[in-house]
């Protein structure tokens, strides 16, 4: 069957070299499998061409949800008819991307039975991307997927996929339960995720720590990030330690706090902790002798995103400092209110982000009923453009205005 | 043919913890350190003396049903059964006895899957769909990104680098993924105005909204041939997509005019300095495929000038903080010219507001 | 009645040479270093072995031609007829025999006039007209300024601060002078949208001109009783008076309403840090003639928590930069309210975006 | 005569303290000249009333100058009839703000004569502020004033008063001749300082180095700041002599480095002059060790303003080293280009930075023709909308465009 193959000389050059080859992949699934083989000759087409031969999506899905499928069609149907419809699922990953291998093979199972056996572990926003599904097997493959406990993610403006690191499951810095806290808010959110009606798309991801390896600062609407106001716990004989192995804790720790607040006399080291920034730095430097403190909780920041339309966000300080217990209730609440106001005054394909800067942040907390805090600006004002809601009149004396 | 009685629906994934590896699932929040015993396989150790291996391997992300199976296989081989997958698309296979890191390492080379992509090295690249599957491609991803990964491999295996280097991919200005906060991006740019197909515009596309999607105000409605369409002022496009994203009828991909741009200085973590924006360092290179050899070459270029003069710890936005962007552009040769300097809304804020400046 | 033929345009300020003390075009060029003899009195040295003192006097910078008078017999006893004022506005002393140090002092005491202004201290403030001369004044200039500088004279006359401490003043959003990049910034703001007086307006006023100059689109034109005019968005209005400056039939000054803000951590030079905005620290502060005591203390307040606090050579905003801003509002006492929170053009860019936070 | 005084127990209180007292400047010209006693009087009652008692000015000046004078009426002229005109003239200070007591009294004279005998000394962008005077008496100032050689300055839309820093006239850092240099720039452009024929105001400052004296970078159109490039001269003995006198050299001068480009072994100092950013610390710390070197010039930026409209801007870099030669041609070359170019497309009210914001600085450069430099920008573009102006056609596979 292999012999069937397209000629496909530019892509196979793709095929050289250590790093694992994505057409080696493809051809993988091409042996048993007509997608692929299409897939293979139009991207062989793509390559010589050097331009993208797929459509606009249209609205496919699966019954009941508005979202989780991207619709795709080639256009070159006639050409490539075994993909002419090549929609990708988002399928739920778990949180902190474990698996068992069963279920693992059972994904494969029914993606082999349904649909092109090609996959993406994982898309960027973290689900299980199945890559190139017809219209009429979306159903199927949903209802069979959901036999075994997956469902779909996100995708349109509703809330996207959340994912988060693999927090305390393997690592000693988180300073809240990610994987729980993830796995807790997507079950929240079922409807959110499953029925678009935002102005917009709406992400969370949940770091651990300010770390950050969910690159939540970067790419969530709500970035949740582990984080302590306690001392750095400290084990002095580990650092000891590292200093007899040659470690030159002077330019490699002390020099590079941003918080200036460590001291290292060559013997001893201390941290003025009420000056520390919570960077990480010198955790990650040293960690059989530093550890985030124990009273932990996270930081929530909001707005991130990549650059259309108002050029791209990184999250800001909405809550410097929140414990992380279940029900997480205070938080949810909180999310209720900003989705309240932002689908009532959002506009069509605004961001939170943008709407917060839209409307001016200060503006924004008064509607959701939060106190502004220092720690939410990097500086305070710097042009003396106050809107003033009230002010005097002559004859009453008494606070008047609009 | 639904079943709709029996239909499941709105029951989110499974819970992670059914997956959870034993040793991780016994010492679950009781982590106390970790040491990574050589590049590419992390010791955690817990308060109950407990530790478990990670061995982590890269992939390709574009993984066939049948690969998967074979990595289960060594899962089902070396770790009971579980295995999982990191936040950069690379594979981890974990366990609690070290004499098994070797015969796996081994196994995964046969497989032909590189063990690496801890600390200070470079990981997987974030990236797209590009050709494979999206239709506001500018250029490939996985193509270039395997050209590239063939490159810096010895990063990848050896974790040789000043810190680590975060190398992402997108395929247009949409910048799915992790390109606006990356040590190094590679973006995928069209520089040719939307081209008006009237005749299917005025059936697919909502006029109204098209002229609304435009953050720059180039499109306007207009009547062709008597029919409702819209016109592009040509001067205020900056190839943004937009207007595509919302209609199809308004494509920008175009061989000529479509290519690669390559973005520097971005972080994430929080680690030492705040999280930084990526910044333009190329502004085009054009689509080479099937191995894209000049964006391979500009990125080795890059990696080789910050590997050879950065200090220990100092991501290549950290780098360039330190020794200005004047010197960036003198050392790597790049040329520095007028699409560097920003023009959109808040450029101003980008312009060198003091003397601090090198000679 | 003014004699055309012989009239004098066009000549420009005197050259300056003719000015110059005899030491100081002797060695034009040619200083090789200064020391602080002690506050208010340098000695620079140069390469030909000369010397000159520079005693700085403090002024009122308002000053009438008999108080110049009687300076200019000081610089005639000590200076052979010359004498400078600096860019502060405070006067300059320069002779070469370190004798007449004390005498001059003693003489500057006796005249009212305090020797200091030099290094890690205050020096005088930077202020403009206010009620003296001003039509936009939301406050007085010289009366503040008097009031804050008999307050904290001993930091001008002993320099006994971390850094320099440069204070501004401006009686309104204009800014003239240097409040806008300043350590310490006394602001006269508005609260009130302009009164509009219909009648002038028509008169005085080119309409298009007065809704061209608002920078938020409050300013509409509109028809009252029967003429044209204009109307006002209340709620648009941030007392800006960009509007009043085209037109005076749209004053804002307001008794019930003006005030003073205070701004924090600007300055100017490149020394260390790139020079820095002034940022809002207390947003409004009555006016309380004749001696703004609040005022006065809430500066006092903030130099003696950074005095305190700060390390040598580190000015306010260096100070504050090192601490963060949550720590300067806490161990100032001063409260943070919406207001802090930048809502202008670039506003989201004064957005915490980094958990690098103190607790 | 001090008897009629009117009452003024408010402002009588500023009189009280130790700094000196602007109320007693006053009362002391009151004694010889009716404005002052006036302005006494109506000072008072804005202290009373917390309101100031002046309204815009219209058009005054001097024959043949559209700038120099500002004009001034009070609202109750009959009440202060001495000041119902009260304008302020501009006179040009001197380079460097040095007098001969000789020409400063003669200054004086003719203040007494014609004027309210108060001054300013000096106003914030330099000028002599000559303090109230009639309309009648603007032009019998200015020509007594010009017989001694005394000129008016800038107001309006025009070029500003130019001012400089002391530079090589008593600092021993001064990296051109700031005096020459403003005194220069002041008399070439005399027509464009007295008749305004801008959009809006052009301010010039000269510092002498980068510690920025005349806050040039703050404070004015074109700011040409000092600098050197080669490396800072070193007297060895002088550190150690400061190291001897208790000088803690690594905390007071190597940890405060911007450009982290000094060294301090205890014994020898180092600095690597290829990170130095210039920013004069070490040197300022150690006034008798260390100096900028000799290949001097300046750094001329451009753009500063107050906030209206745009909110407050700093200089931005337009050369990054240029050498100050008389009769500076290159630059001002340079002027008349921008100057042509705003005066053509720049919108009223609008100065120059705010104009190179909203064209843009890249479009701003190739008017000008200057080629852009990485020394320009604090950072390259992080948004990725690039106007390119050509693309190639499929027929001709040649650049087009528009
Ligand atoms: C599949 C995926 C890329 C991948 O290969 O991994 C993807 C693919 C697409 N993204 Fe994305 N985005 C994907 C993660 C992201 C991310 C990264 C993230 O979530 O961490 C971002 C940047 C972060 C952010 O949210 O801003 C991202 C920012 C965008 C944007 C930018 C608009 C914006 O909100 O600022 C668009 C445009 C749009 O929404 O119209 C977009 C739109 C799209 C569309 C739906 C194109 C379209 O307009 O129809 C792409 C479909 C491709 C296809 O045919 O399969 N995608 N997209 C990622 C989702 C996989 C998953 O569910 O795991
Ligand atoms: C497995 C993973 C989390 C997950 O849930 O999947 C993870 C795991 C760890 N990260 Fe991470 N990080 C992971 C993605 C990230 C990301 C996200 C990303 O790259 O998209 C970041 C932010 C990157 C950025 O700033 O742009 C990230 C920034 C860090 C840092 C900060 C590094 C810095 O100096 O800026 C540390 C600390 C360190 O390495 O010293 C860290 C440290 C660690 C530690 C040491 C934490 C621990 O104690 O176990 C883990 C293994 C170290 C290693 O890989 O060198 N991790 N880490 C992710 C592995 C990705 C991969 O396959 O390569
Ligand atoms: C006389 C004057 C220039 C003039 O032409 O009039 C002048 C003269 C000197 N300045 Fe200045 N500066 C003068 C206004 C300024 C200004 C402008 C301003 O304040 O409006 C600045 C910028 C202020 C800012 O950054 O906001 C200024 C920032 C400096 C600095 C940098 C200080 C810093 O650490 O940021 C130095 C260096 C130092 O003091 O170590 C300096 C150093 C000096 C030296 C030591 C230079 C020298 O070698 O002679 C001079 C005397 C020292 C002193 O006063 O302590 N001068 N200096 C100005 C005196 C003003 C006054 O009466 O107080
Ligand atoms: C006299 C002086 C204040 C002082 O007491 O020293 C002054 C006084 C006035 N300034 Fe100013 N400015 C004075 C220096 C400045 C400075 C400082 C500087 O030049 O270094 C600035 C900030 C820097 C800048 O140029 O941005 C300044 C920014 C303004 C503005 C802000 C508009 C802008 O260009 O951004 C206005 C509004 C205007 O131009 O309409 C303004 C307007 C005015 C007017 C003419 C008010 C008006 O709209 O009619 C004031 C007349 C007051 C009066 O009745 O005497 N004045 N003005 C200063 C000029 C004295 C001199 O010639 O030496
Ligand atoms: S974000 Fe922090 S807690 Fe999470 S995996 Fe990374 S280092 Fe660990
Ligand atoms: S966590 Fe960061 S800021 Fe805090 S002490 Fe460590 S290095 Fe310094
Ligand atoms: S970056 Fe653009 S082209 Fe690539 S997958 Fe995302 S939307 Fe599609
Ligand atoms: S590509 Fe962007 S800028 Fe160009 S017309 Fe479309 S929406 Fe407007
Ligand atoms: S700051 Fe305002 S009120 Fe004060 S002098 Fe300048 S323009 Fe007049
Ligand atoms: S004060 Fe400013 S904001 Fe208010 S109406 Fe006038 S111009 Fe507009
Ligand atoms: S700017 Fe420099 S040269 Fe001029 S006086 Fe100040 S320190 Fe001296
Ligand atoms: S001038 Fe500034 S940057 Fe240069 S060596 Fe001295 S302190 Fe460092």
């Amino acid at each position: 069957m292999a012999d069937d193959f397209p000629k496909t000389p530019l892509i196979d050059e793709l095929e050289k070299g250590p790093w694992p080859s994505f057409v080696t992949e493809i051809k993988m699934a091409a042996k048993d499998n007509a997608a692929p083989k299409d897939l293979l000759g139009l991207l062989e087409q793509s390559y010589d061409e050097k331009i993208c031969h797929w459509k606009h999506g249209g609205i496919v899905g699966v019954l009941g949800y508005g979202g989780g499928v991207i619709g795709r069609y080639n256009d070159l149907p006639e050409k490539y008819p075994n993909i002419s419809h090549f929609h990708t699922m988002r399928i739920n990953q778990p949180s902190g991307w474990y698996y068992s291998t069963e279920a693992l093979r059972k994904v494969c199972n029914i993606w082999e039975k349904h649909g092109s056996g090609l996959t993406n572990m994982h898309g960027s926003t973290g689900d299980i991307i199945l890559l190139g599904c017809t219209t009429d097997e979306l159903e199927p493959t949903f209802q069979d997927l959901a036999k075994e406990g997956f469902d779909i993610g996100g995708s349109g403006s509703d809330v996207r996929t959340p994912s988060c690191c693999l927090g305390k499951s393997r690592c000693e810095w988180a300073c809240y339960d990610t994987m729980a806290a993830c796995y807790d808010f997507t079950q929240e959110f079922q409807d959110e995720i499953h029925r678009p009606a935002f102005p917009y798309k709406f992400k969370f991801k949940f770091s651990g720590c300010p770390n950050d390896c969910v690159a939540s600062i970067a790419r969530s609407d709500m970035s949740i990030i582990g984080t302590w106001r306690d001392d750095i716990r400290m084990d002095k004989d580990a650092i000891t330690d590292y200093a007899s192995n040659g470690m030159d804790i002077q330019k490699d720790v002390v020099d590079l706090c941003p918080g200036k607040c460590i001291d290292w006399d060559g013997k001893e080291l201390s941290i003025d902790n009420s000056s520390c920034l919570h960077c990480m730095h010198c955790i990650n430097a040293m960690p059989k002798a530093l550890r985030p403190g124990t009273d932990t909780g996270a930081c929530i920041l909001l707005g991130s995103k990549a650059p259309i339309i108002e050029g791209a966000f990184l999250s800001s300080v909405l809550i410097p400092f929140i414990k992380m217990e279940p029900p997480y209730q205070e938080i949810k609440d909180l999310v209720e209110e900003m989705w309240d106001l932002w689908c009532e005054e959002g506009k069509n394909r605004e961001r939170i982000g943008e709407f917060i800067q839209r409307m001016g942040m200060g503006n924004f907390l008064e509607e959701i009923g939060v106190e502004p805090v220092a720690e939410m600006v990097a500086h305070p004002r710097e042009n003396p453009y106050v809107f003033y809601e009230e002010y005097y009149e002559e004859d009453d004396e008494e606070e008047d205005g609009d | 043919m639904v079943d709709l009685k029996n239909r499941i629906t709105d029951i989110g994934p499974p819970h992670y913890e059914q997956f959870l590896p034993p040793v991780i699932k016994a010492n679950y929040g009781k982590w106390k350190y970790h040491e990574t015993l050589k590049p590419g396989v992390l010791k955690h150790v817990s308060e109950t003396g407990d530790a478990v291996i990670t061995v982590r391997a890269g992939g390709s992300r574009l993984m066939s049903i049948q690969k998967i199976r074979m990595i289960c296989d060594l899962a089902d081989k070396y770790c009971g059964g579980h295995l999982r997958f990191t936040s950069r698309h690379n594979i981890e296979f974990m366990f609690t006895e070290e004499e098994k890191i070797e015969p796996l390492i081994a196994d995964l080379k046969a497989l032909g899957h590189p063990v690496g992509g801890t600390g200070p090295g470079i990981t997987s690249i974030v990236h797209t769909q590009g050709w494979i599957h999206c239709h506001s491609a500018a250029t490939d991803a996985s193509g270039i990104v395997k050209s590239v990964m063939d490159d810096v491999i010895g990063h990848f295996e050896k974790a040789d680098l000043p810190a680590k280097c975060r190398i992402a991919l997108a395929c247009c200005l949409n910048m799915c993924g992790a390109v606006h906060c990356s040590d190094i991006a590679i973006l995928g740019v069209h520089r040719r105005p939307p081209t008006i197909n009237h005749d299917t515009l005025r059936k697919q596309c909502e006029i109204p909204n098209v002229v609304a999607s435009c953050p720059t105000a180039a499109i306007k409605p207009a009547e062709v041939d008597g029919n409702p369409s819209v016109e592009i002022d040509e001067d205020r496009c900056m190839f943004c997509a937009n207007c595509y994203t919302v209609c199809p009828s308004l494509p920008l991909n175009n061989a000529l005019n479509d290519g690669v741009s390559i973005w520097v200085g971005g972080k994430v973590s929080n680690a030492r300095h705040e999280p930084m924006f990526s910044k333009l360092a190329i502004p085009f290179i054009e689509n080479n495929p099937p191995r894209w050899p000049e964006v391979v070459g500009a990125i080795r270029n890059i990696i080789d000038v910050w590997r050879g003069d950065a200090n220990k710890y100092e991501r290549i936005g950290e780098w360039i903080e330190r020794i200005g962007w004047p010197k960036f552009f003198r050392m790597t040769g790049i040329e520095f010219e007028k699409v560097h300097i920003d023009d959109f809304k808040h450029a101003g804020l980008t312009y060198k507001r003091s003397t601090h400046l090198t000679y």
